[in-house]
């Protein structure tokens, strides 16, 4: 009740400190509508709601500062975000009322493999910028040449990442992946198998489970009956990761264990407990709360934990990270073009969040248009997320 | 027989007279979903009209869908073949799934095309995924080629193609409703043994409405795949499915106007919605339980009900009011 | 594939039966009596995981108290709902059952909005695994299935040997001649739900320690009910156990021969089946 | 038990002696499990009710069973269903040959409705008429299907002695057309004024069948009634 109450007063001051804003700004702003998509109700809201926090975190930080200032003129950004409940049609819909009603032309953030898909039959043809968190290996391509993937994704992390495995773990030969039936675990394991066979692992297991499952029983008691040294519960969210490994750790699996496309690592360890996420090794994790990150990433997180009383997982600060590429971008470029804006995102590198990052990813996708920031192995020590190695994906070597 | 060629003429004038007031991309993209549930909907309302609730109707627009996609980037069949080809598959299919369904009643054919419905759902999702794309959907289906020397790469062209559709099957089911089939269709859901022994055959007259409306819920499945290039196993589950029957009951079932009402006042309303996230669900939770409590025939019975209640508190103006249901 | 891995994969589908044919039970309870097929009632397995959350995980209340007080609780919020909402709709079936979409929308967006978005992980009571013969099964997953089975057993002796037990069951087979008996329907009706609510109150607690708990952890136990009071037939307490073991059988082994995505469909194909053989079930009206 | 065409066949028996079962039976509301049924030396025992409707052997049922939403006349109109020969082609040509049918069946149903009482109720839902109304509704809908053979559940239960002094001029009416009637009632009165033959029916078995005169001196009928409880009002 004391949490509605409080919401409710938030909305309440939220909305009279915006509408004065509006009324104050008025006269000499512009303001400039920036949208966000995701699901934000049902099964998958964590992801949607994870990518507005993190939008929103970064549109407020540039408007307490006075606005974006590119070329002459000083924007106050507004956010508009829709929900869509994860279906690719609505996704579509939300996409069209996003593009021709706000206006938008520039959209950051949208999570969910199939409705990635549903928004770029949009984006694509009005040459609106969008950016997002799904892993969907088509969704990025020379046919795309407006849409950014702003996370790392399987494709860049899992070679490095299998690359470290071998170096530090010899032990480690046979590998048992499972990730929930979707695009993002279809393309996660296979970009995992491929960089595993390229290494010479063996796959002990590829296993899909349905969103949703909680009792792992079944499906692990297939996977360990392989006898597998390390088990990665590859792109498997937060807390369905945390269940495999609890469960994995009570039917007796003591082996390694990963989690290529790690998501946040407190929900892990509090879901699986302390015992069973010992050791879990990923190299997508981010703890803000490490002593490794840059004091603005911890920053970030104090401020986000304030707010909105839960710590970010990667989606958050990924989001974050990418509002703030984009809207350097902007300033680059003197303009809100997109064209321009285009232009001035591949040209070089942006220090964010996340360190020095740049838009590479050709050799995969035919395109620059994938986010390449620094790849940070970390490992779950007694309960905490500690950083152990960095790995550089080749496009920031250069 | 005005009433019914009257509605038909003023959803028909009104798909006529949107492109004239707007032709905004958004507005044109939520009317065309409009009229694409329409489809769906009413077509919904005709099985209910004789009794059956069938939580598999959208599977059949998903098995028109996925037919068209594949005959057409697969086949390489012309759009103009594959929305006859599309729906007839679902219709057929909708002859062995229904005969199957309709041997049990009630809550135990309900839940049974909803098994129908999931198996089909994951049907898609997880079998032949070469075919279907499986998880990751199906992507870069082409809109309608041009015909007659029309091009159908346009929203305005797309939305022009859905009102015409939709118009046609408006009017067929309308008709339908107000025939003879409708009148034993009514009488069936009313009391299906009398109706038997008064030599309706009931299992005869269920399919029929059952493979029908299938048909129509394939027609729009071959415009939604052609409309959005994209389908994914999860825009047939019963996230979606539920919509329809929420729309369907709130516009309320006992008219075939019902569905009309109940769809584009609910589908208007959730995109005004949109924003709320979360909230939008909240009170579209709440909109539901108020409108199921307080008008349980549906919206579209709400003009003949206030005016029943105003009868009677006029017939009883100094007694006092009776609880709730004040208008 | 040896012996000991087809034992364990049934056991492991057996393991959790016991707590879904709890879910199943309050839902088969409440159709009978109210015939309203309840959607929402994943909303109050949820609830009472909830309960469990905070009076388990963060007041660190005893694990069997707050599983009584997650019964007791969800049970009072079903008895309000009935009086509230569903008691208007009596004999309207579809209504109902819109109604109580309504209301899975409205808990679900309540709980996302009072409690969060994440996963909020609920510790485990009991540590430790049993192991007998190789074959492996945690500590709380036996404590959390002879709960269940302790559950059901009171649910079978209140309908069976208590007052308002025998009047539930009277307005069940036939309302008319329940009134005339001089049962009151209306009291009848409201205990039903709110006994059937609490028993999916009871499942959520008892496996909230197992699952963690969220916003739509609902959804998932209401469809595996479904299953299994269609298979077992609607209304029949033994008919919904040998429904959950079938369903638990089935997709303990179907794991083990296909994708464990696709095992889902296995359910669902067993309920075609079992209405195309007997149509109200295969333990129908008991 | 043969019923012969043309007559006004009754069928008593005490409470629970299956009186009931025999028209579900008959109608093939309940499926036979034993023996089997002929109409017209055609076996029926199989067929779907609709199916033995259309060969001419319609019903009522002991508690009126009516479409109570619809009015008077469309209840008569899903009576004339047969008749009417539906199909959705023509429905949605609106061609003028259904047009036609349709027009005629509406005027059909007027005539049998205003032959029954029942014109000036015609536009009144079924669901608010007075029992009696009921009644006469549910063998007008059975009328109206064009059977040769009308099967009546207690026609006369409920009505008062002058409603049953119109019905049974009707039923008369109708042997006199040439429509069979088999009828179950209670008021012995009224069955023996009526009807050609009658059948006892006692625990399921025929115990006796005759004229109304031989029945009423039958020492099995009278002992059977006596041994179980006072004969319906």
């Amino acid at each position: 009740m004391m949490r509605i109450r409080a919401s409710i007063a938030t909305i309440a001051m939220v909305a009279l400190v915006a509408a004065g804003i509006a009324t104050r700004g008025a006269a000499q702003d512009k303001t400039l509508t920036i949208g966000v998509l995701g699901p934000l109700s049902g099964g998958a809201a964590s992801y949607g709601v994870e990518l507005v926090r993190g939008a929103e975190m970064k549109a407020d930080e540039i408007n307490k500062a006075g606005g974006l200032k590119v070329g002459n003129d000083v924007y106050h950004i507004k956010l508009v975000s829709y929900d869509h409940k994860a279906l690719a049609a609505d996704a579509a819909t939300a996409a069209n009322k996003l593009v021709f009603q706000d206006k938008v032309k520039y959209i950051i953030g949208n999570a969910v493999g199939a409705t990635c898909n549903a928004v770029q039959t949009v984006t694509e043809p009005e040459k609106v910028l969008f950016s997002f968190v799904c892993w969907g290996t088509n969704n990025l391509g020379p046919d795309k040449p407006h849409s950014f993937r702003a996370m790392l994704s399987q494709w860049e992390v899992a070679e490095p990442f299998y690359r470290w495995v071998k170096e530090k773990h010899p032990a480690v030969k046979r590998v048992a992946l499972i990730s929930p039936n979707d695009t993002s675990g279809k393309d996660t394991n296979t970009a995992v198998v491929k960089a595993l066979k390229g290494l010479a692992f063996e796959v002990a297991a590829d296993e899909y489970y349905e969103r949703g499952t909680k009792d792992f029983y079944p499906i692990l008691t297939k996977m360990l009956a392989t006898q597998p040294d390390m088990l990665d519960v590859a792109a498997a969210p937060a807390g369905e990761a945390g269940l495999i490994l609890k469960q994995a750790r009570e039917l007796g699996f003591k082996g390694a264990k990963g989690w290529t496309a790690g998501t946040n690592p407190f929900t892990i360890i509090g879901v699986a407990g302390k015992d069973a996420a010992e050791g879990v090794w990923s190299p997508t994790n981010i703890n803000v709360k490490s002593d490794f990150v840059s004091p603005t990433v911890r920053r970030f997180g104090e401020e986000y934990e304030k707010r909105y009383k839960e710590v970010p997982g990667v989606i958050a600060v990924a989001n974050y990270a990418a509002f703030d590429v984009f809207t350097k971008a902007m300033q680059d470029a003197r303009s809100l073009d997109t064209d321009k804006v285009l232009a001035a995102l591949t040209q070089k590198p942006f220090d964010t969040v996340w360190g020095k990052l740049v838009l590479g990813g050709k050799e995969t996708y035919g395109i620059d248009r994938q986010f390449l920031y620094p790849v940070v192995i970390s490992e779950i020590r007694d309960g905490k997320v500690v950083d152990i190695a960095q790995v550089l994906p080749a496009a920031l070597k250069k | 027989m005005s009433g019914p060629a009257a509605g038909v003429a003023l959803i028909a004038l009104t798909a006529a007279a949107l492109p004239l007031i707007t032709r905004d991309s958004y507005y044109l993209d939520v009317a065309t979903t409009i009229l694409m549930n329409l489809t769906l909907t009413m077509s919904f309302r005709l099985q209910i009209s004789t009794g059956q609730i069938n939580m598999a109707h959208i599977s059949f627009m998903g098995i028109g869908a996925y037919a068209s996609a594949l005959l057409v980037t697969r086949a390489g069949l012309s759009f103009w073949a594959t929305l006859w080809i599309g729906a007839l598959v679902a219709a057929s299919l909708a002859v062995p799934i229904g005969s199957i369904a309709l041997r049990v009643s009630g809550p135990y054919y309900f839940l049974i095309t909803f098994a129908f419905s999931e198996v089909v759902r994951l049907f898609f999702n997880n079998f032949f995924e070469g075919l279907f794309g499986g998880p990751s959907g199906l992507v870069g289906i082409p809109k309608p080629g041009r015909v007659l020397g029309l091009a159908f790469d346009s929203k305005l062209a797309l939305y022009g193609l859905m009102a015409v559709m939709c118009v046609v099957v408006v009017l067929a089911l309308v008709r339908l409703d107000y025939s003879r089939f409708g009148l034993t269709a009514g009488a069936i859901r009313q009391a299906d043994l009398v109706a038997e022994t008064l030599g309706v055959n009931v299992f005869r007259y269920k399919l029929t409405a059952f493979v029908l409306g299938s048909f129509v819920a394939g027609l729009a499945g071959v415009f939604f795949a052609h409309f959005r290039q994209v389908l994914h196993s999860s825009d047939f589950g019963l996230e979606p499915m539920v919509l329809l029957v929420v729309f369907t009951v709130i516009g309320g079932t006992g008219s075939v106007w019902g569905p009309a009402v109940g769809t584009i006042l609910m589908t208007i309303a959730s995109e005004l919605l949109r924003e709320l996230h979360h909230y939008e669900i909240l009170v579209f939770g709440a909109v539901l339980i108020l409108t199921m409590l307080f008008a349980p025939e549906g919206l579209v019975a709400l003009p003949s009900a206030a005016r029943r209640l105003l009868r009677r508190r006029r017939r009883q103006a100094t007694a006092p009011a009776g609880a709730g249901l004040a208008p | 594939m040896s012996i000991e891995l087809l034992v364990q994969a049934l056991l492991n589908g057996f393991g959790l039966a016991m707590v879904y044919v709890l879910v199943a039970l309050g839902l088969t309870l409440i159709f009978s009596i109210l015939e309203i097929i309840n959607f929402a009632h994943g909303e109050f397995y949820m609830l009472g995981g909830y309960i469990t959350y905070y009076a388990y995980a963060l007041f660190g209340l005893n694990y069997f108290a707050t599983l009584g007080l997650a019964i007791l609780t969800v049970g009072l919020a079903g008895v309000a709902a009935e009086r509230l909402i569903f008691h208007h709709l009596r004999g309207r079936a579809l209504n109902a059952f819109i109604v109580s979409l309504g209301l899975l929308w409205v808990m679900q967006a309540g709980a996302q909005l009072a409690f969060g978005v994440l996963d909020k992980p609920v510790p485990s009571a009991f540590s430790g695994v049993v192991r007998v013969f190789g074959l492996v099964m945690s500590v709380e997953r036996v404590v959390v299935t002879l709960s269940a089975i302790v559950l059901i057993a009171a649910l079978y002796l209140f309908l069976r040997w208590s007052r308002p037990g025998r009047a539930m069951r009277a307005v069940a087979q036939d309302p008319d001649a329940a009134a005339l008996q001089g049962v009151n329907i209306d009291a009848a009706s409201a205990l039903g739900f709110g006994v059937g609510c609490a028993l999916a109150g009871g499942a959520g607690g008892l496996l909230a320690p197992l699952f963690a708990v969220s916003p739509a952890m609902g959804a998932l136990p209401v469809v595996k009910a479904f299953i299994i009071i269609i298979v077992g037939g609607m209304g029949s307490l033994p008919g919904a156990v040998l429904g959950g073991l079938l369903l638990g059988g089935v997709e303990g082994l179907g794991a083990l021969f296909m994708g464990s995505a696709a095992v889902n469909i296995l359910g669902f194909l067993m309920v075609i089946v079992v209405l195309l053989v007997r149509p109200r079930g295969l333990l129908s009206g008991a | 038990m043969t019923v012969m065409p043309g007559s006004i066949h009754g069928l008593i028996g005490p409470n629970g002696a299956g009186k009931s079962t025999v028209f579900n039976l008959i109608t093939g509301v309940i499926p036979l499990t034993a023996g089997e049924i002929r109409y017209k030396r055609e076996r029926i025992s199989e067929l779907r009710p609709s199916e033995i409707c259309r060969r001419g052997i319609a019903r009522t049922f002991q508690a009126t069973a009516l479409f109570r939403e619809y009015t008077v006349l469309q209840n008569v109109l899903v009576g004339a269903h047969l008749l009417a020969a539906p199909g959705l082609v023509p429905a949605l040509l609106w061609s003028r040959a259904y047009r036609e049918r349709e027009r005629r069946a509406r005027e059909r149903a007027h005539a049998l409705l205003t032959s029954l009482g029942l014109g000036a109720v015609a536009g009144q839902v079924a669901g608010q008429l007075p029992h009696r109304d009921q009644k006469a509704l549910a063998l007008a809908m059975a009328l109206a299907t064009g059977a040769e053979l009308v099967i009546l559940d207690e026609p006369l239960a409920g009505l008062t002695d002058h409603e049953k002094a119109e019905t049974t001029a009707v039923l008369r009416r109708l042997a006199e057309q040439s429509v069979t009637v088999l009828l179950v009632e209670h008021d012995m009165k009224a069955v023996m004024g009526v009807c050609d033959t009658v059948t006892v029916l006692d625990h399921g078995v025929r115990i006796a069948e005759g004229t109304p005169r031989e029945i009423q001196t039958n020492a099995v009928v009278i002992e059977a009634y006596l041994g179980a409880e006072e004969p319906g009002a």
